[in-house]
């Protein structure tokens, strides 16, 4: 058990990082705390994501000595997933995307509203 | 048996839709034009409808298939006898209402003329689709355009009474048609078909419980349309309705779509083997006895000319569905000829009811003492045909009358013809106080003694329809072989037994 | 030679929705005919990719060139075709209708919203159209940003409704996300047949089961699934007219096109039927949702409101048909994506003209429009009889098949809910069909105030249009065995 | 509304916990992620592309079009805030 507690710990951060940032999506009151929760449920799968490509003994996915050393066998287990940090980097500019809408949008917001409370905005909706 | 592909069945539905597409388009710039469209779609109607006459008589069947919905069942026409005869009916009293709606319109100077003939057009669509249709799909498909087409006729005045009216008739008729649609789909996945058979195609499929509950839901979606009590309350709330459109609900389209519904479901679905054998039948049949007494006895209670005749109609369809419920010979015969005859009855009577509204804007039987001598024309067909729905010979009502009452006979079921007698005495005694009083009584104030009639174009038609009870009561094939149509309709399911 | 036509279904939009803002620069006009020339290029691929499709089976189109589980590959399926064709049909229809109500509502955005509405267009082919789940992801954060971006720019109300929608459907995104990358973890790929192929193996691992809950949720937020609509009826109602018309039918319709994917194709039917009970749970959601969608909009005033109510329980319907997980139910499900998207596009391209021409939208002010807008409202009374399902209108066969579907499987109770449906969907409409036509009384007595009530029909570039939507409803109807026989039963998933 | 969220929240930690049960440990060098399609990118990649930098070879590559839909979504980000943005310069 508690060999399969440390072995899995990279589980552990990111579930606990994203529950964090779910909860304050879902929570808080604040537009602004809203979005940073919304920040940190995404870092936490990418976290996630990443924690997944990672190999004991592996080293970062670029083939040393690549470019003039003729063919040499390269064994997939010296080097880390490299797929997920693809992914990643795809995520992370949605990632970012989806924040700089969402700001756009609650600067719109308190424009309108000239608040970022939730209740004060439903208030003035009535 | 043989089967003619023909597209005569698509055309006498389809000529109606286009020419409701020519009266909304022409609309109130041009009244006369949006009447002759009118007009000239009804008598185009009646003619293709007549040009299919010989084939039916030869004992031959039409066929159609538009295309195919699901596997098993297409959007299909099939003209069989049973068809042709309600296909008859419909389309050669459309002629006569729309004369007669043009003289109403106008007389009363109604709003939304173009809507109101636009929808009854598009009843008469469906109606021919109804009778056309060649499985229970169509059928349900031409229904719901039915109910659809209606409301709008119905609610016509806008009054508070009529949106009411209007409401409770969609609530009534939807309702309905959604028990109906799910004993339909019930039945696809027991049969994988749903085409009519003479005789019925369910022989053989599901549990007796199974079968007992579909019947059961069945002829209570269809009911609600046949006005079979308790499921009536829709018909004489819907009589705020313009008087046309009464004549058009009770004597053509919409109850008689439920009748012909109800008399397809019984013998052209189950069939009397299995009704038989299922005992189905004899509860049927005493269902509606007790619809046929009722009504009538609400009829007697009811001071408005219109709900008189409305529970009138109620006690007469109840007696359809109760002679075709015993599936001996004689009764699915009369039956099925009581749908026509009762047709140019009750559309007589109504004719009658809004000739009378629209000259003296009464519509109460209190109120109608000595008219009869200022309307001679119209209380004499109001006589003849109050005669016939009671059952007096020589007019039409007689004839169907009658093969019911040997009909109950044949079923051993001396019960029913009691419940003949008893209805027949009471509409004499609803209708004779009305004619005597129309005639005879002197009124309390004054009345203008002196000739004076509705506008011929109410007049004539409810003339026309009433000599045409007189005459189909003395010779029953005097058109196209009205009677026998029906009888070899009734021969053919019995056949199959 | 490989065919193109795939590619070029999703790649002409978004190469337009830059040009759009290239010719926009210099001349605002050019956008409007840049973004139909853009649609109906790519109807006609998608077209065509259907005719290939139906010739030759299903295409297997290698972005790049790459070998699929290792490259990006696009599948096209009997399934995704069928819906490629509805969506950039129906967001054809969308831009020609366009036009004036963004000249009114929108004035001076008119170069950047034609941009995203093409962008938005993109982000739906791709998600259809694609053989992996996490390019399915990237196009569908697409759709998304724009969709965020229409809704914003809307009425009042319009940026906190957005805003919310911002927070679910993120969360919904990163729910799928999630699932993306459980299944990796165990699996090692993206590629949905790849995974369909080795996932049987692994059906009792935890973490396929969890994976699966997390993409139900995250597509059942995405297409607003009861209790998880809680975004859609603000964001809808608040939105420009146009988005709520290009967002009503194909949003929903494309997360339940990721649902069928994802239920039946990643995952087999066996494992969603019988290992676990998620059908028999998504049914239940399913019935709540066409209850409490209709009951919910029993309560609306505003008639636009009334119809994001509609639409939850249309989602509804669609997953019962799902959820009943036989040959019948799903057929009805694929129909009703066809169907329910046309209803959809009918109805809020009707409210959006009314809004246009009158300013209105509450149920109580639609007096006279019949008389205002008759061919507008003929389409309303059509698309309304196809929602409530009388024949012979499409809705009525979509309701046919889900019935059948329901008594094949025997739950006689979501066979309750889908007539009860009906009656509760003739009280939504028949209030509004009563107040748009039937006038008080006192106010039609004589003749002459016929004629007062000028008319006053929506423009030809939004009434044909809705025309052509509310003819739709009709054809589809009538040619909805053929339409099954042609196309539905091939795009049935395998093993039904 | 609070405790609505915690409880949801909490569900949701626990459905993923529940799923890490099954998950291979960190950094397993035999998990099937690093068996299955990765190890032909680190062998294959630089014949196939000489790319040294497997990430580079992968994104720009062999799943080039998600970097395609990738910038694709910044360029929505970015015109999306134009549009939402942007001053109205005349009041209706």
């Amino acid at each position: 058990m508690f060999n399969f507690i440390v072995s899995n710990y990279n589980y552990w951060i990111y579930i606990v990082l994203m529950m964090i940032g779910f909860y304050a999506m879902i929570g808080k009151r604040n537009l602004v705390k809203k979005i940073i929760g919304m920040n940190l449920f995404q870092t936490a799968i990418i976290l996630f994501f990443i924690s997944t490509a990672a190999k004991k003994g592996g080293t970062l996915p670029i083939i040393e000595h690549g470019h003039g050393h003729g063919a040499h066998a390269i064994q997939a287990a010296a080097y880390i997933n490299p797929l997920p940090h693809v992914l990643m980097l795809t995520a992370i500019v949605v990632m970012v995307s989806t924040l700089g809408v969402a700001l756009a949008i609650v600067i719109a917001i308190y424009k309108r509203h000239h608040t970022l409370e939730e209740n004060e905005i439903l208030w003035q909706q009535k | 048996m043989e089967t003619i592909v023909s597209i005569r069945p698509l055309l006498a539905v389809l000529v109606t839709l286009i020419g409701s597409l020519f009266i909304i388009f022409t609309g109130e710039r041009n009244r006369n034009l949006r009447e002759f469209w009118t007009i000239l779609a009804s008598i185009i109607k009646f003619s293709i409808v007549l040009s299919m006459v010989p084939f039916i008589l030869d004992g031959k069947t039409l066929e159609f298939t538009i295309i195919s919905l699901a596997p098993g069942v297409s959007l299909q026409f099939r003209v069989d006898q049973f068809g042709m005869f309600f296909g008859i009916l419909a389309s050669a009293l459309w002629i006569a209402t729309s004369v007669y709606s043009i003289g109403y319109v106008r007389g009363l100077n109604e709003h939304a003329q173009t809507r109101y003939f636009f929808n009854f057009a598009l009843c008469l669509s469906a109606t021919m689709g109804i009778a056309f249709a060649g499985n229970l799909l169509t059928l349900f498909i031409f229904y719901e355009m039915l109910t659809v087409a209606t409301y709008p006729l119905v609610a016509h005045k806008e009054t508070e009474d009529a949106i009411m009216g209007g409401r409770k008739y969609l609530a009534y008729t939807l309702i309905a048609g959604v028990v109906i649609l799910f004993a339909i789909i019930f039945i696809y996945t027991l049969t994988g078909s749903l085409d009519f058979k003479p005789g019925g195609f369910l022989l053989g499929h599901g549990s007796p419980g199974t079968l007992i509950f579909l019947f059961v839901i069945l002829i209570l979606g269809f009911g609600v349309k046949a006005a079979l009590m308790p499921m009536h309350e829709w018909l004489p709330t819907a009589m705020v309705a313009p008087t046309p459109v009464s004549a058009l609900l009770h004597a053509v389209a919409v109850v008689k779509a439920g009748v012909f519904g109800c008399l397809r479901i019984i013998l052209y679905v189950f069939g009397p083997v299995l009704l038989h054998e299922l005992d189905l039948w004899i509860i049927l049949a005493y269902f509606s006895a007790f619809t046929v007494i009722v009504s009538g006895m609400y009829a007697l209670a009811q001071d408005n000319l219109k709900r008189r005749l409305a529970f009138s109609t109620i006690n007469n369809l109840a007696i359809i569905v109760m002679g075709a419920a015993l599936l001996t010979p004689s009764a699915i015969t009369g039956s099925i000829f009581h749908i026509g005859s009762h047709g140019f009855m009750k559309i007589t009577l109504f004719f009658v009811a809004g000739a009378i509204y629209v000259k003296t804007h009464k519509e109460n039987i209190s109120e109608l003492d000595g008219l009869g001598r200022q309307m001679p024309l119209t209380f004499g067909a109001f006589a003849v045909c109050a005669m016939g729905v009671a059952g007096t010979p020589p007019v039409c009502g007689f004839i169907s009358k009658w093969y019911l009452a040997l009909g109950a006979i044949e079923a051993k079921q001396v019960v029913f013809l009691f419940v003949l007698l008893i209805s027949a005495m009471m509409d004499i005694a609803y209708f004779f106080p009305i004619i005597y009083n129309a005639f005879f009584k002197i009124p309390e104030e004054a009345i203008n003694p002196h000739f004076d009639e509705a506008p011929m174009r109410m007049v004539v038609p409810l003339m026309i329809t009433a000599i045409i009870s007189l005459i189909l009561g003395i010779f029953p094939n005097a058109f196209f072989n009205f009677f026998n149509i029906a009888s070899m309709a009734a021969g053919k399911i019995l056949g199959g037994m | 030679m490989i065919p193109q036509s795939p590619v070029l279904v999703v790649v002409i939009p978004l190469i337009f929705a830059f040009l759009t803002l290239l010719f926009g620069w210099f001349r605002r006009s050019f956008c409007y005919p840049i973004t139909l020339v853009a649609l109906s290029l790519s109807f006609f691929a998608s077209l065509h990719t259907l005719h290939i499709v139906i010739t030759t089976g299903t295409i297997h189109y290698y972005l790049g060139s790459w070998k699929p589980p290792w490259g990006i590959e696009y599948v096209v399926d009997y399934l995704n075709a069928f819906v490629l064709v509805i969506v950039s049909f129906v967001s054809l229809m969308v831009a020609i209708y366009s036009k004036r109500s963004v000249e009114q509502e929108l004035p001076e955005k008119i170069v950047y919203f034609y941009c995203i509405f093409l962008l938005q267009v993109t982000g739906f082919l791709g998600i259809v159209i694609t053989g992996d789940l996490f390019n399915l992801y990237v196009f569908l954060e697409i759709a998304s940003l724009a969709g965020y971006a229409l809704i914003a720019v809307g009425e009042d109300g319009a940026p906190f409704a957005s805003f919310n929608y911002v927070i679910f459907g993120t969360i919904g995104a990163c729910f799928y996300l999630l699932g993306v990358g459980y299944l990796y973890i165990v699996t090692g790929s993206l590629n949905i047949a790849d995974l369909s192929q080795i996932l049987p193996n692994l059906y009792h691992s935890k973490v396929v089961l969890v994976a699966f809950a997390f993409f139900l949720v995250g597509v059942s937020i995405k297409m607003a699934l009861f209790p998880l609509h809680v975004w859609l009826p603000d964001a809808y109602t608040y939105a420009p007219s146009t988005v709520s018309a290009l967002l009503a039918p194909l949003m929903t319709k494309v997360g339940a096109y990721v649902m069928i994917r994802v239920m039946f194709t990643v995952f087999k039917p066996y494992f969603s039927i019988e290992l676990i009970p998620a059908t028999t749970i998504l049914g239940w959601m399913a019935a709540a949702a066409i209850l409490f969608g209709a009951i919910l909009a029993l309560a609306q005033i505003d008639l636009k409101r009334m119809l994001t109510y509609i639409l939850v329980s249309e989602v509804g319907y669609i997953t019962l048909g799902v959820a009943l997980a036989n040959r019948n139910g799903l057929t009805g499900a694929i129909l009703h994506i066809l169907n329910d998207a046309f209803m959809m596009l009918a109805l809020f391209l009707v409210v959006g003209a009314i809004m246009y021409r009158s300013g209105k939208r509450e149920i109580s002010q639609l007096r006279y429009l019949h008389r205002k807008m008759p061919f507008t409202m003929a389409v309303f009374v059509i698309a309304a009889l196809s929602v409530i399902g009388i024949p012979p209108t499409c809705g009525f066969f979509s309701k046919w098949y889900l019935i059948l579907g329901a008594i094949d499987a025997n739950k006689w109770i979501f066979v309750a809910v889908l007539l009860v449906s009906s009656l509760l969907n003739v009280i939504l409409f028949f209030r509004c069909i009563e107040n748009a036509y039937l006038e008080p009384v006192a106010e039609h007595s004589s003749v002459g105030s016929e004629l007062a009530i000028t008319r006053e029909e929506s423009p030809l570039s939004m009434l044909i249009p809705t025309l052509i939507a509310g003819a739709g409803i009709m054809s589809f109807g009538v040619l909805s065995g053929k339409i099954i026989s042609t196309i539905i039963q091939f795009a049935l998933p395998a093993g039904f | 509304m609070r405790v609505l969220a915690l409880i949801t929240v909490i569900i949701t930690g626990i459905i993923l916990i529940y799923g890490t049960v099954d998950m291979p440990d960190w950094g397993d060098p035999n998990s099937p992620a690093s068996k299955h399609v990765s190890p032909e990118y680190i062998e294959k990649a630089l014949e196939a592309t000489a790319t040294p930098n497997i990430v580079t070879a992968v994104l720009a590559d062999y799943r080039g079009y998600d970097t395609l839909g990738e910038t694709t979504v910044i360029f929505t980000a970015g015109i999306s805030c134009i549009l939402i943005l942007r001053r109205r310069k005349k009041r209706r």
